[in-house]
């Protein structure tokens, strides 16, 4: 009984204390990368608790809901993680479905920041805006279908069932059409975190952004609110992925989170240097890449056909 | 006492003949209508009267017209002295003494039981409605009128040649010749088969053409469309249903005569063919008489369809017959005062009429649904229940046509029905002084009320007597 | 007798053809009437019983259809305005044909329908229905009213003929009442000429009478 | 008890408007009667649902037995499920009118419309508890016709013109099918009483009614294709009529759609698979179009058709768990569908209603002509965004709970073994995904153009706030569609009983967690009150101030440089610029000193006109042609005569 507790609170720590890290070992990696020492690991944690401590400063045109669009994508990031599995440890909570569930919290988290992003009635921020849930309008078929492969594959629409232990066997029957599925997610999970393929975090020129001119307008704490939000965001998809490309389950409780951490680790160095070696895409290249995404991934469902 | 029905309107003619005052005369219409009414009804639910000879016989069927034509004759005539006083420049002689004569005239084709005695009565009701549709006294009715004449004499004498074919048929096989409906019902099963074929052809060209139903409906729209509105809605109602009930007379001696099968196949043919003229000519129609006269046209069609399908169909036909009169009553009635207040029939130029004539659009929109088959008016149990013995008989196709022709035909009169009543009216038009009278609106709402009301509920000594004629044209064998 | 009732019946067809052929409106008006006459004449011949009825109903018929119709139609020809020639669509020779043509039908679809052995012989069904196919061929190739009003009348003429056969089932009294309504009806077209002659004056008659009517 | 109650409701409904018409024509008392009257009916006709509930379970005795008129209604469990939406949305919409379109300021049809919008409500009740065919089409035509005659109140408008007709062709080809529908139905069975045919009807009999039900009902509802009616005669409806229409008009396509389908012999396995198709196309379409939009109730009204296309899908799964056997397919879609039937029938009244606010209050409809109005209209702004979270099935509220049972169905399918069917479920759950995400980019749109930023007309941003009349129904709509996300278990007994007309015993308990859906919508709830708590004590501690909006330093923004509804979409309707075929008016700017250069762009419906459009001009010039047959020449008119005799007598 007190395993289970003591893994409970493990699973909350590196649910909700682990995501600004992840952002560091990406940094870190493009630092190292590009021949510089890079900030200390610990800069986002330095970030957060400044921005908390700051004023803020709230343009006259917005209203209450300027102030809902960070809370609410937060409160709904970290409603999904309590239902993703952390490498072989399942979720904390599960019901048949709750995959949806966590595909339109995503929803609702893009919903509120770009209205938020619309309330300041600046024209970048409506541009960032548009952007934003039109690629991830695009992004949601290629999801969706790896979701329709796993859920084929396992029989169960649960996620924990899902990127359970079943998915072990499931890698050596249908290892073709899981492959393709995890490209498309890698994919995915790029476009949703405006990673450099698809959107540039560092970029100043407001014309290319998509991601971070959303959230322009806000400071102070509610900026806080959406460093971390994005933050925990980065982490669900990076563990959902990292849980579908390497299923193993070491059997000790204790080395499957290290194995989880590792994992985690190993796809932000992933993301790092993909944000080195590649330049961005076009605007207009973005839709042709997201479509190709989607069709992989619904060639892996046809694949399953066979 | 039958002969009461045919002469109190001529005495009331003769009296509108005799009598000076313009004013006055319009007045001895609703009188006739009202005698005539009263002579009637007793007789209607009485037993079925026969009189001379059994050459005027008052049977199941001819209650039904003669009274659906009387009511809507009634109820019209309430109309006729406030029309008249309007156009009070114009002598009204010839037109009173033509309205009552066209009463007399239709009792007369409905009593009567002999093919040659119903002919001279059905060519006396054309020669009387001729004045009455040239009463505009323009180029366009004088067109009309002659048009009207000549195609209905050509009809008419065809089917005097039908009679004599009948006549002869029965001569062929030696058998004693006589024209009564009776006798030769009697007769039929030994009717010389080629003849009896000829007959029925014959019979259904002649007074199809009186009826109006295609490819012979050419005159309907002419006369109609220059016809006043008032003559408009008795020639619908009435004069159509008496070639009808002619051409159910004949069909009841072809079915008892062993033809009944290709009588009822050329009926359903000329009904859809009827409907298709009219359903055609509907769409993009720019006079709104015309339009009605179509309507006519393909409800001709509707009624001959359904004596053709038989069983269920013929009760159908027989409701749609009182549903149709009444509805016609009140679109033609709608119309008239619409012409007479715009001055014009085009649909381009009349607008609005739902504000400047509020009962009229309101009744005109009704009247539109409900011709059209809307649920809670009348003529929708009729058409329902002969779709219904279509589905029964397994007739899909006929089904189908039906259906579409009854789209079409709903789209082609709705855009011009909409297009008057809706939108503002022009303001040539509302400065006009004509207000809506009473004697120009209560015809038109107790029409319709009864129209409405049959929708509902069918009162029992009707239903009794569509139940008789319906047994009377149900194939026996 | 037979040959004689035949006789005339040729006779009838043979005004047909010269009704038709006629180019002149004014001489087909008379020969309608010769037609007339003629079949007025025949119920006395073809009746075996004779009743004074019957002649008052023949010598009805000889007055309406010899001399009132065709007065009135005359009346209506004005000297100044009315064309000689009623221009058809067709030329003379062509509606001849077409006339023969058309007798060639009704002779066929005579012989379709089967006679009583009383009148096997008789050419009263053939001269009907030649008479019915004339009055349409003259209704549908002339032009002008007038000539209208002539096909109707040889129409009527062609059903009264076929009206011989039945003379005892139709009693005098109907027979009169036929007659009646096809005088009333000639007779009202002819009010309606004068009419058409007031209005239409300024329009030529012989041209495209009265199309306004008609759907664009 | 159920019948006289019923018959209670409907005749009230009826003549709630009657005494409006006799009253002076400027007072507002008489509309405030109808209203009551409806709201009388609304709650009569839940009371006969209760009680039939009651007498099903037993509980009641059937005690009066009903007279004439009453024995042609009654209520099983799908009547049930049908009658509380209408129940509840009738009064709301007669009570919002009171406020939304007064007598005073509508002289000439301010009777009119609440004449007739009693008379639709009345209509709509006779329709779902008629067990026989004349009070069904009685109510059907009376619906229809109300419905038509309410969206041509404004008729001095020709666009409200043109929408008007549209709606009487659509409603018509609707009542014509369903005179064949009933007429084959009685011709097989004898009698006019509903009730499941008998096996003996031929399968092409079956199939022949199955897709004559799918046309009259699928225009009545809207499906794609025959939806072209829909978006005008929403956009010129007055709003609250709108709702109606939007809310429960559209409904009773689907429910007449699950009667005929429930009576059908033969069931065969390609009707689930056309609806399923149906509702997808429906679905991606009607969201595709809606991105176009710029009136704002036309967008709505394509939402409707994306709606109902995900009705059909959870109908579509139904239909192929009952060919394949499967009951839980059968019992998940159909619930699905069901209960989305309740939700969006709540959701678009609520949004509708708002939408009406706004036009009553800045007096247009186009979206570019408004703009930061939840400032001014708060309570206005508060109800279109929970409905707009609410139609993009987002979690608190109850979009998502129907939308998860559909998902479930067709989950369920493309787990399904044997055969290639399971394709159809794994192909449509993405679609259905795209369509939700696609819907969010779309009232992310309509929110913030129509509510947030600067007002962008003088008529924007003198806008006020709605009367109270308007915003208690928009009160009550907003609330349902919050109880029914977080406590959708209580529905259960409800849903159950509805499902159960289909299979004997259905449990929704057992397949869908609708208890953990409500479950984890609180816990969202109680997430977001508390960080807003926290972000709270935070300003405050730390201090915040009011500033120009920081636009990268540019320090004279105007409401101009705002991002527009068309220019938010743009990137989308490029994508599915295949559909949508828009057409730009562009006035490129000329000669050395361009005085005026303009660019505007609307977006056609592909179904009306590129199809039926065009179609329908050429079948009408085909028939123009024909006409010269009445050529005025009376000798083609004897000719005529003649070639009928002869073919009569050659036949």
């Amino acid at each position: 009984m007190l395993q289970d507790a003591v893994h409970t609170l493990i699973h909350l720590l590196v649910a909700f204390l682990l995501p600004p890290a992840l952002g560091s070992v990406i940094a870190r990696t493009k630092a190292v990368v590009a021949g510089r020492a890079g900030p200390p690991l610990l800069q986002p944690y330095y970030d957060l608790a400044r921005l908390c401590r700051k004023g803020s400063v709230f343009s006259k045109t917005t209203t209450w809901m300027f102030k809902a669009g960070p809370v609410v994508s937060l409160a709904s990031s970290m409603l999904a993680v309590l239902f993703i599995p952390l490498g072989a440890h399942g979720p904390l909570f599960g019901f048949s479905g709750d995959v949806l569930l966590l595909v339109y919290l995503f929803g609702l988290g893009r919903f509120f920041t770009a209205s938020a992003a619309l309330d300041t009635g600046s024209a970048f921020e409506g541009m960032g805006a548009a952007r934003e849930v039109s690629y991830a309008a695009l992004a949601e078929p290629a999801f969706f279908f790896g979701l329709i492969v796993l859920c084929r594959i396992t029989g169960s629409a649960e996620l924990g069932v899902m990127l359970g232990p079943s998915l072990g066997a499931a890698w050596i029957a249908a290892s073709a059409p899981l492959a393709m599925v995890c490209v498309a997610w890698m994919v995915v999970l790029l476009v949703e975190n405006s990673r450099v393929p698809f959107d540039d975090p560092r970029t100043h020129l407001e014309l290319t952004m998509v991601h971070e001119v959303m959230v322009l307008d806000h400071s102070g704490p509610a900026f806080g609110l959406i460093q971390y939000g994005a933050a925990v965001k980065l982490q669900l998809y990076a563990a959902i992925l990292v849980r579908a490309a390497l299923p193993i389950s070491t059997g000790n409780a204790w080395l499957d989170w290290l194995v989880f951490v590792a994992g985690l680790a190993a796809l932000a160095i992933a993301i790092g240097l993909c944000e080195s070696t590649l330049a961005r895409l076009r605007l207009t290249g973005i839709p042709k890449f997201l479509v190709g995404a989607g069709l992989a991934s619904a060639f892996a469902v046809i694949l399953l056909a066979r | 006492m039958l002969i009461a029905l045919l002469i109190l309107p001529l005495l009331a003619a003769v009296a509108a003949f005799v009598l000076p005052s313009d004013r006055w005369r319009a007045y001895l219409v609703p009188l006739g209508g009202a005698l005539h009414f009263l002579v009637l009804a007793p007789l209607v639910v009485g037993p079925t009267v026969t009189s001379s000879g059994n050459w005027l016989v008052f049977d199941p069927l001819g209650k039904l017209v003669l009274s659906a034509i009387s009511v809507l004759y009634l109820v019209c005539s309430f109309f006729v002295p406030g029309y008249l006083a309007h156009y009070n420049h114009r002598p009204n002689r010839f037109f009173v003494m033509a309205m009552l004569g066209f009463l007399s005239a239709t009792s007369l084709v409905i009593l009567a039981h002999h093919l040659g005695l119903m002919w001279v009565a059905m060519e006396a009701t054309t020669l009387i409605t001729a004045p009455l549709i040239y009463f505009n006294r323009n180029v366009k009715s004088l067109e009309a009128t002659w048009k009207y004449l000549l195609i209905c004499s050509v009809g008419i004498a065809l089917a005097l040649l039908g009679s004599f074919f009948l006549a002869y048929a029965s001569i062929k096989n030696g058998l004693p010749s006589s024209l009564l409906f009776e006798d030769l019902v009697k007769m039929a099963p030994q009717l010389s088969r080629p003849w009896l074929h000829a007959a029925f052809a014959l019979l259904l060209v002649g007074y199809g053409t009186k009826m109006g139903l295609a490819p012979m409906h050419t005159w309907k729209p002419d006369a109609y469309g220059e016809a006043p509105g008032i003559v408009g809605a008795l020639l619908a109602g009435g004069l159509s249903n008496c070639g009808f009930i002619a051409l159910l007379r004949v069909l009841r001696i072809s079915q008892a005569g062993g033809d009944g099968a290709y009588a009822h196949e050329a009926m359903i043919a000329m009904g859809l063919v009827s409907m298709v003229f009219a359903a055609v000519f509907m769409v993009r129609q720019n006079d709104i008489k015309r339009m009605l006269a179509y309507s006519s046209v393909e409800h001709m069609g509707i009624l001959v369809l359904g004596v053709g399908l038989g069983g269920e169909a013929i009760y159908g036909a027989l409701l749609h017959l009182m549903n149709n009169a009444a509805t016609k009553g009140v679109m033609f009635l709608a119309a008239a005062n619409m012409h007479r207040t715009y001055g014009s029939k085009q649909i381009a130029d009349i607008k609005g009429v739902l504000h400047r004539l509020p009962v009229s659009g309101a009744l005109f929109i009704a009247g539109f649904f409900a011709i059209t088959g809307s649920p809670p008016f009348g003529p929708f149990v009729s058409l329902f229940t002969i779709l219904g013995q279509m589905m029964k008989s397994g007739r899909f196709f006929v089904a189908g046509l039906f259906l579409a022709l009854l789209g079409v035909v709903f789209i082609g009169m709705g855009a011009s029905v909409l297009a008057i009543v809706q939108g503002r009216p022009t303001a040539l038009a509302s400065a006009s002084p004509d207000r809506e009278k009473l004697w120009s609106t209560a015809p038109m709402v107790v029409l319709l009320a009864f129209v409405l009301v049959l929708g509902f509920y069918i009162p029992a000594p009707l239903q009794h007597l569509l139940e008789q004629g319906t047994a009377m044209l149900e194939v026996t064998r | 007798m037979v040959h004689l009732v035949d006789a005339l019946l040729m006779a009838v067809i043979i005004l047909n053809f010269v009704a038709l052929g006629s180019s002149r409106i004014r001489s087909s008006v008379r020969v309608v009437g010769m037609q007339g006459v003629i079949l007025g004449t025949l119920p006395l011949i073809v009746h075996h019983t004779v009743t004074w009825r019957g002649v008052v109903v023949a010598m009805l018929a000889v007055l309406l259809k010899g001399l009132v119709i065709p007065k009135m139609l005359e009346a209506g020809l004005h000297p100044s305005r009315a064309p000689r020639e009623a221009r058809p669509f067709v030329g003379f020779i062509s509606s001849l044909l077409l006339g023969a043509v058309g007798t060639g039908l009704a002779l066929l679809f005579a012989q379709t329908l089967p006679l009583a052995q009383a009148h096997t012989g008789l050419l009263l069904v053939p001269a009907s229905l030649c008479n019915v196919m004339t009055g349409f061929w003259i209704l549908t190739t002339r032009r002008t009213a007038i000539a209208h009003v002539l096909g109707i009348l040889v129409l009527e003429n062609g059903v009264f003929t076929f009206g011989l056969l039945l003379l005892d089932a139709m009693p005098e009294l109907v027979e009169a009442g036929v007659l009646l309504d096809v005088f009333v009806g000639v007779f009202l077209m002819g009010i309606l000429l004068k009419h058409i002659d007031r209005e239409l004056s300024e329009v030529d008659i012989a041209a495209e009478p009265m199309t306004i009517l008609r759907e664009e | 008890m159920t019948q006289v109650l019923l018959v209670l409701a409907i005749l009230l409904a009826l003549c709630s408007g009657a005494p409006a018409l006799v009253g002076p024509r400027l007072s507002g008392g008489r509309q405030r009667l109808a209203a009551g009257l409806n709201v009388l009916a609304g709650v009569l006709a839940l009371c006969a649902v209760a009680v039939s509930a009651l007498e099903d379970a037993g509980i009641v005795p059937l005690t009066v037995t009903a007279p004439w008129l009453m024995r042609g209604c009654g209520l099983d469990g799908m009547q049930r499920w049908f009658i509380v939406p209408i129940a509840v949305l009738g009064p709301c919409a007669s009570v919002y009118g009171v406020g939304y379109w007064p007598q005073a300021s509508h002289p000439e049809n301010g009777r009119k419309v609440s004449l007739f919008l009693g008379m639709m409500f009345a209509g709509l009740l006779t329709i779902v508890c008629s067990r026989n065919t004349w009070p069904f089409l009685f109510g059907w035509e009376a619906m229809a016709l109300s419905a038509f005659f309410l969206v041509a109140t404004e008729d001095d408008d020709p666009a409200v013109r043109r929408a008007s007709w549209h709606y009487l062709v659509a409603t018509h080809c609707t009542t014509l099918s369903l005179f064949a529908i009933f007429a084959l139905m009685r011709a097989e069975t004898g009698t006019f009483n509903f009730g499941p045919l008998p096996d003996t009807v031929p399968i092409g009999t079956s199939n022949g009614l199955f897709l004559l039900a799918l046309f009259g009902f699928g225009i009545k509802a809207g499906v794609f294709g025959v939806h072209v009616w829909l978006p005008s005669a929403h956009a010129s409806a007055p709003s609250h009529v709108s709702a109606m229409l939007s809310g429960f008009v559209l409904k009773i396509g689907i429910f007449g759609l699950l009667r005929v389908l429930l009576w059908l012999p033969h069931p065969q396995l390609w009707w689930g698979g056309v609806l399923l198709g149906l509702g997808t196309v429906s679905a991606l379409y009607g969201v595709v179009a809606a991105l176009g939009q710029h009136d704002l109730k036309r967008l709505l009204a394509y939402h409707s058709v994306e709606n109902i296309g995900i009705i059909l899908m959870g109908l579509g799964v139904g239909l192929l768990g009952r060919s394949l056997g499967r009951t839980d397919l059968l019992v998940l879609g159909l619930s699905g569908a069901l209960l989305h039937v309740w939700n969006h029938c709540f959701f678009k009244s609520l949004l509708f209603f708002s939408a009406g606010s706004v036009v009553h209050a800045a007096h247009t409809r186009t979206i570019d002509d408004l703009g930061g109005l939840l400032r001014s209209m708060p309570w206005t702004g508060l109800a279109f965004l929970v409905g707009a979270v609410a139609i993009c099935g987002l979690p608190p509220l109850n979009g998502f709970v129907s939308e998860l049972l559909v998902y479930l169905g067709l989950l369920r399918l493309a787990t399904h073994q044997t055969g290639l069917h399971w394709l159809a479920g794994a192909l449509a759950a993405p679609a259905l995904a795209l369509v939700g995400a696609l819907a969010v980019a779309c009232f992310v749109k309509v929110l913030g153009a129509v509510f947030l930023g600067e007002p962008r007309t003088a008529a924007a941003r003198h806008a006020t706030e709605a009367p109270r009349s308007m915003r208690v129904p928009m009160a009550i709509l907003a609330g349902l569609c919050l109880a029914i996300g977080l406590a959708s278990p209580l529905l259960e007994p409800l849903l159950d009983g509805a499902v159960a007309t289909w299979t004997p015993h259905a449990h929704v308990r057992l397949l869908a967690p609708l208890g953990s859906v409500s479950l984890a919508a609180a816990a969202l709830l109680l997430l977001i009150a508390l960080l807003a708590l926290w972000l709270g004590r935070r300003l405050r501690k730390s201090g915040s101030a009011g500033a120009v909006t920081w636009d990268c330093g540019y320090a004279l923004p105007t409401s101009r440089m705002q991002y527009t509804a068309a220019s938010f979409a743009d990137i989308l309707t490029g994508l599915f610029g295949w559909v949508l075929k828009p057409i730009n008016h562009v006035t490129f700017p000329s000669g050395p000193f361009p005085r005026r250069a303009s660019f505007s762009s609307h977006v056609t419906d592909i179904a009306f006109d590129h199809v039926i459009q065009p179609l329908a001009d050429r079948g009408f010039d085909a028939m123009q042609r024909l006409r010269t047959l009445q050529s005025g020449h009376t000798q083609a008119y004897i000719v005529y005569i003649f070639v009928a005799l002869t073919a009569l007598l050659w036949w």
